[in-house]
C-alpha cells in the first residue's frame, strides 16, 4: 500500500494571516521578498504596456505567480542553477537576472534573457518541457562531482504531459539528480484548463511514477513555497534526491500579449484569483506585523517604478546585434561556408 | 465567391469537410474551446463538438501518435500542431511510425492522417516558432507533404490531403495567413497534391518556390520584369512526392533555374531540386542552379529574422548571376 | 490522501494450488489456455533452434511469459485490438494468427508477423512504445464510435521509461480510452534490472500519475491475470476508462538469440525462475483438479511438434517477395519516380 | 601497433578518453555491464565504475537531453544510442535542443557532447535498425557530423569528437563493425572533424561516398580499373561541416562524379553534394552528377534488403553512364 498526501501546504491565508508554522526569516528577508515580488509585478505591467503600444514584442506576463516563484528563488544558494520558462521573470530577477536583459528579450534582442557571467540561469525555455532533461542531467552532473548542490527547474502544468517530462522525472529519480522539479500550476495551459491537461487529481502525485516525494502547495503562499523548497533543496544537496512541488497559482493576465482569454475563462475565475493575489497576502502579511508601512509602500512603488524605467531605458540603448554578430555562436570554429556566408550577410547591412 | 484570406479558406474546409463526413476531427493543442491560436479551427467546437473539436493535452508526440491510432481505426483526424518546430517532439511517430503503417503491414492497415502546422518567419515570433520542416519529410518515403502559398490553394490541398489517404502534412505559411484575401470557391473542391502550380509564366529564368517564398519570388519577378528581363515562377505547392516534371519542363524552357527557400540553404529542398536539374536537364543549364535560403545557422531572434530571410533583392541578384554566367 | 494498493494479485500458488477466488472459466476453456501456452512454447523452442542453425533469423524468445500474454487473450472478444510487440508470440498466437506467419517474421518476410484480414492484431512493435500511443488513439476511437469494444496493448517494463509511454497513459486517461495497458515486467530490458529502470517500487503505480487503476498481477499465473484483464476489460467497455496491469513474470531465455545473458544475470535467478515456470503451474493445477493426464500431455506435445514443423514448412514454401513488390505499399498511388526505380529493382533481379 | 577491428579500435579510443580526463563518461541502454550490445563499451563499467559507464533507462530523449544538461555543466557525456533508427526519439533534444546550446546563450552555454550510434543496412537487422540520418542533420546547423569507414578513422574521429567543443553525432557503419581488420596506432590521436580523406586516387570519374559505402564505391572503383577507367574515391568522413573542397577539387580534376549513399535517394546528403557541384563546378563537369542510392521507400525487412542498398554493380552502371554521356 501507496499512500500520497496531497493535502496543501499552506503558511499564510489569504488575508495574511498565519495558519502554518512560520519559516526561519528575518524581518529583512522578508522585506525582501516583498520588493522582489513588486518589483516583478511592475516589470510585468510595464511590458505588457509597451507591447501594447507595439515598442516591443510578444510578452508572457507572469503577473500573480510571483509568489511562486519568488518563494523558490529565495530557498536557493545563488551558486544553484535556475532553469526558467518565458514566464520565469520574477524567479530570474529574483536569482540575479538585470532587470534590463529581461525587457531584451520580448524585444527579441540576441542578449535578451542571457545571464550575465557568474549568475547561475540557464537559457529561457520556449520549447515546452525541453529544459527538464538538461536540468536533471546538469543536476546529476553536480551529484557525479560530490558538489551538495541543489538545482530549481520551473515548469507549468501543460507541461507535465510532455514525454520530455517523464523522461527527466524518470532519470532524476533512478540518478537520484538533486533537483527540485517545482511546477507552477496556473490552472491553464493557454485556454486548457487544468482538469483535462490530466486525469490526475494532482500533479504533486505524478511523483508516486518515479519513485520520489510529491507535494502540493499554496503557490500564492510565498513563505508555504520558500518553505516547501528549502526542505526539498535541502534533501537535494544531502544525496537524497528530487522532488516534485506543485505550486497551485493563477496566471491572471493573458497566456501572451497575443492571447485572448475571455475566449475560455469565465470573468468569476479573476475576481476569485485577485482576492488571492500572492503580493496583497505578503503585504497584510508584513502590515499585520507591522513590518510594513504606507510610506514604505508608496517608496517602493516608486522606486520600482524608476528601475523599471532606466531598465527599460538600457535595454533600448543597448547596441543591436546584427545577424553576422551571430556566427561565432552557430560552432566554436566557423565553417569556411558560413564565413563566406557572413561576408554576404555584412554585403547586405547598408 | 467570398474574398477570403488564408486561414479563413482554412477554416471553411475544415468545416466543409467535418460536415461531408462525419469520421472527420480536428485535435490539437488549444484548437477546440479557443478555436486555435490562429483560429483555423474557430466555432468548429460550436458546431460540432468536444468530440470533433478536440482540445489536446500538450505533447505533440502524444497528439501525432493517438491521431495514428486513430486514423488506423477509420477516422479521419485532422491534427494540428501549434508550430511546425514543435513537430520535432513528434518527429519519431511521423518519421518512424504514421510513414510505414501502410508498408510495415503490406496494406492491411493504413493510415489516413492529416497533420497541419503554421511554420514559417516574418512575424516576430518566438526561438522555434519559425522553423520549416519540408527538407525532413523529403526524406521520409511514406509521407505527403503541401504547402499552399494563396487561400485557394490553401483550402484545395487541405480538403484534398483529408481525403488522401496515405498521411500528408499540410504546413501553412504563417505570415500569408492574413497577409492578403483573395476570391475561394464556396463548394468543397479538392487541388491535386503532387501537381506544380505555374505562378507566373516567363522564358528567360525559372524561379521555383513554395510556401512562404512564393510572394518573394513573385515579387523578385516583377522586378526583374521592370528591366526586361522574363521570370517564370513555379509554386511547387506539393514538395512529396514532388512534381518532377513540371520543373524540368520549365528548366528545359528557360535554361535557368533559382531555387527560392526559407530553410537552410544546406541539406534543403532546394539541394535536391539542384540535384534533379543537374542530372535530368544539364544540357539545357546555361548557368548553374542557384539556390537562395536562410543562411546555415539556426533561425535568429526575430529582431533580426530579415537580415536572415530570403527577401525580393536577394532573389534578383541571383537572377542577375544566372543571367550573367 | 491517494491510497495506492500494490498487493499482488494470485490465484494460484507455483505448486498449482488454488490461493485466490476461481475466474469463472470451463474445464474446456482452461484446458485451452494450457494447449496455447504449450504451442507457444513449442514454437518458441523451434525457432530458437532454426535460429541456433542458421535458418532463420533474430528471434525474441517469449519463454516464460506465456501466461501472462495467453490470460490476457483469453479475456478479449476475437473483435478486439491486440498491439503485440517482437515478444508477443504467444498473445498473438492465442487471438488468431496463423503460426507460419510468426515463422515468416523472425525470416524477415515481409509478410512476417502480418495479421490476415478478420484478425484483430495491430502491426508488431519494434521501437519500443511508440505503439502506446497507436493503441490510446484506436481505442479512443472505438469509444467516439460508442462501441463498447476493450483494446489491449503489450509492452515490457522498459518501454515505460520512454516519452511515449506516458503520452499514451496520460491521452488514454484524459480521453478515458478502453484500453488495457498490460505491461509485461518480466525484469529486465535487455541487461538492465528494473530497479535501475525506474526508481518507482513497482510498474503499476505509474497509473496514479494519469488518474485512472493500476495494479499488480502475478504474470505467471495465467488465472490471475485473466481475472484481471477480464476486469480491466469490463470497465473499458463500460466506458471507465483505462486501466494499467503490470503483469510480473520472467524472461527465462536471452533477450534474443543476439544476446548473452549471462554477462549480467546470476545463474540463481534462472534456477529460481524454473520453478515459477507458468506452463508447469497451470499443468499442475489441472491435474491437481483431473482435467489433465500423463497421456493429454503426450498427445499434445505431439500435436503442438508436429503443427510447428508444419508450420516452418509452409513459412519455407511462402513465396519470396521482392522489393519491387513492396513499392505499392509506400502510398496508395505509386509516384511517378517510385514507379521508374521500380522498373530498375526489377532490372537487377536476373 | 595493433591490428583491430572497428569495434575495438572505438572501445580503445573511450578507454583512452577516459582514462586521459574523467569528466568524460559512457552513457546508454546496455552500455554498463553488458559492455554494450555491440561491445563497445567493453570493459569500460569494470575499469571505471558505473558512474562513469552508466547504464540508463530505456529512452533515448531521455539518454541525450540529460546528456546535454551534463555537457553544459561541463562533463564530457558520450552517450549511446543502441541503433540510429532510434535517435527519432531523441531527434528535438538534438535539432531543437543540444544544437542551439551555444547559438541561444551567445556562449553563455555550451554542449561538448557526444553521441555515437550505430547505423545501416546489411546485417539482416530489424525494423528501424538500419536507418541513416546524416541528411537531417546535415540540415541541422550547431550540429556536427562524422561516419567513419576504417577502424582509423573510428579512433580517431571519435576522439576528435570529444575533444570537440560542440555536439558531435558519430554514426558508426554497423556492417563495418567486424568486417575487416587494420593497423591501429596505440596512442591517442584524432582525425581533424571536416576534411575528406582520399581514399583512391584516380583521373576519369570522382566517387563521393562515406560510411558504410566506401566499400561499396572501391569495389566498384577496382571493378572499373579492370576496365581501364581510373576512379578517384572520396571518403568524406564528416557529413557536417562538409569538406566542400575536398570533393570540388576532386571534380574539377575527373569531371564526373557520382554520389554513393546508404539512404534514399531523394532528399539525401547526395542531393546537397550534387547541388554543390552543379552550383560551383558546372563548367568542369562533363556529365550530370549521378546518384546511387537506397530506394525511396522505407528500408525493407531484411530478407531483401540487397535489392534495396547500393551495390557495386549499381555503382559501376553509374560510373559507365557519367562517362558514356
Ligand atoms: C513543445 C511545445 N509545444 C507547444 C508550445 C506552444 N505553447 C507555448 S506555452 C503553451 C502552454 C504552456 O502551458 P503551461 O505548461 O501550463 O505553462 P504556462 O504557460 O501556463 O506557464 C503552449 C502550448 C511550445 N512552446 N512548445
Ligand atoms: C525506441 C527503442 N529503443 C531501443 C530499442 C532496442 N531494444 C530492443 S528491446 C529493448 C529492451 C526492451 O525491454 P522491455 O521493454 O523490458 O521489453 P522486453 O524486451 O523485456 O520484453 C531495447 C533497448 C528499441 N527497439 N526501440
Ligand atoms: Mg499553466
Ligand atoms: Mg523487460
Amino acid at each position: 500500500m501507496i499512500r500520497v498526501d496531497v493535502s496543501r501546504r499552506q503558511i499564510l491565508a489569504p488575508d495574511g494571516k498565519l495558519v502554518g508554522e512560520m519559516p526561519a526569516l528575518g524581518p529583512d528577508t522578508l522585506r525582501d521578498m516583498y520588493r522582489i515580488m513588486v518589483l516583478a509585478r511592475t516589470f510585468d505591467q510595464r511590458a505588457l504596456n509597451l507591447q501594447r503600444q507595439g515598442r516591443i514584442g510578444t510578452f508572457a506576463p507572469a503577473a500573480g505567480q510571483e509568489a511562486s516563484q519568488v518563494g523558490a528563488v529565495f530557498a536557493m544558494r545563488r551558486d544553484e542553477w535556475l532553469f526558467p520558462t518565458y514566464r520565469s521573470h520574477p524567479a530570474m530577477l529574483a536569482h540575479g537576472m538585470p532587470l534590463d536583459r529581461l525587457f531584451l528579450y520580448p524585444m527579441a534582442h540576441p542578449l535578451g534573457g542571457v545571464a550575465p557571467p557568474g549568475v547561475a540561469i540557464y537559457s529561457v525555455a520556449i520549447s515546452i518541457a525541453a529544459h527538464l532533461p538538461h536540468a536533471a542531467g546538469a543536476a546529476w552532473a553536480s551529484r557525479i562531482r560530490r558538489e551538495s548542490k541543489g538545482f530549481v527547474a520551473l515548469f507549468g502544468d501543460g507541461a507535465t504531459s510532455e514525454g520530455d517530462f517523464h523522461e527527466a522525472m524518470n532519470f532524476a529519480g533512478v540518478f537520484r539528480a538533486p533537483l527540485v522539479f517545482l511546477c507552477e500550476n496556473n490552472g491553464w495551459a493557454i485556454s486548457v484548463p487544468r482538469e483535462h491537461q490530466t486525469a490526475s487529481e494532482t500533479i504533486a502525485q505524478k511523483a508516486v511514477a518515479y519513485g520520489f516525494g510529491g507535494e502540493v502547495v499554496d503557490g500564492n503562499d510565498v513563505l508555504a513555497v520558500y518553505q516547501a523548497t528549502s526542505e526539498a533543496l535541502e534533501r537535494a544537496r544531502a544525496g537524497e534526491g528530487p522532488t516534485l512541488i506543485e505550486a497551485q497559482t493563477y496566471r491572471l493576465g493573458p497566456h501572451t500579449t497575443a492571447d485572448d482569454p475571455t475566449r475560455y475563462r469565465k470573468p468569476e475565475e479573476l475576481t476569485e484569483a485577485e482576492r488571492i493575489d500572492p503580493i496583497l497576502r505578503l503585504r497584510l502579511f508584513l502590515e499585520g506585523r507591522d513590518l510594513w508601512s504606507e510610506k514604505e509602500e508608496a517608496a517602493l512603488r516608486a522606486e520600482a517604478q524608476e528601475s523599471v524605467r532606466a531598465a527599460y531605458q538600457k535595454a533600448q540603448e543597448t547596441p543591436p546585434m546584427a545577424l553576422g554578430d551571430l556566427v561565432p555562436y552557430v560552432y566554436a570554429e566557423v565553417p569556411p561556408y558560413l564565413a563566406a556566408e557572413r561576408e554576404e550577410m555584412n554585403g547586405w547591412r547598408v | 465567391m467570398a474574398r477570403m484570406t488564408m486561414i479563413q479558406a482554412i477554416n471553411q474546409a475544415l468545416a466543409q469537410a467535418m460536415e461531408a463526413d462525419d469520421r472527420v476531427l480536428v485535435m490539437g493543442e488549444d484548437v477546440g474551446r479557443n478555436g486555435g491560436v490562429f483560429r483555423a479551427t474557430d466555432k468548429l467546437y460550436d458546431r460540432f463538438g468536444p468530440e470533433r473539436a478536440i482540445d489536446t493535452p500538450l505533447a505533440e508526440g502524444g497528439i501525432v501518435g493517438t491521431a495514428i491510432g486513430m486514423a488506423v481505426y477509420g477516422l479521419r483526424p485532422v491534427a494540428e500542431i501549434q508550430f511546425m518546430g514543435f513537430t520535432y517532439q513528434a518527429f519519431s511517430q511521423l518519421v518512424a511510425q504514421a510513414a510505414r503503417i501502410r508498408y510495415r503491414s503490406l496494406g492491411q492497415y493504413t493510415c489516413p492522417l492529416v497533420v497541419r502546422a503554421p511554420y514559417g518567419g516574418g512575424v516576430r515570433a518566438l526561438e522555434l516558432h519559425s522553423d520549416t520542416l519540408e527538407a525532413r519529410v523529403l526524406h521520409t518515403p511514406g509521407l505527403k507533404f503541401v504547402t499552399p502559398a494563396t487561400p485557394r490553394d490553401a483550402k484545395g490541398l487541405l480538403l484534398a490531403a483529408i481525403d488522401d489517404p496515405d498521411p500528408v502534412i499540410v504546413a501553412e505559411p504563417l505570415r500569408l495567413y492574413r497577409s492578403h484575401r483573395e476570391e475561394v470557391p464556396e463548394e468543397r473542391y479538392t487541388v491535386p497534391i503532387g501537381k506544380a502550380r505555374l505562378a507566373r509564366e516567363g522564358s528567360d529564368v525559372t524561379l521555383v518556390a513554395w510556401g512562404s517564398q512564393v510572394p518573394t519570388a513573385l515579387e523578385a519577378a516583377e522586378a526583374a520584369e521592370a528591366d526586361g528581363v522574363s521570370v517564370e515562377v513555379i509554386d511547387l505547392r506539393t514538395i512529396v512526392p514532388m512534381d518532377q516534371e513540371a520543373i524540368l519542363a520549365s528548366v528545359r524552357k528557360t535554361h535557368r533555374v533559382v531555387i527560392v527557400q526559407e530553410a537552410p540553404v544546406i541539406g534543403g529542398v532546394g539541394a535536391e531540386i539542384a540535384a534533379l536539374v543537374s542530372e535530368r536537364a544539364i544540357l539545357s543549364l546555361e548557368a548553374p542552379p542557384l539556390r537562395v535560403g536562410g543562411y546555415d545557422m539556426p533561425y535568429p531572434p526575430s529582431a533580426i529574422e530579415e537580415q536572415y530571410l530570403p527577401s525580393p533583392e536577394r532573389v534578383r541578384q541571383a537572377i542577375d548571376r544566372v543571367l550573367a554566367f
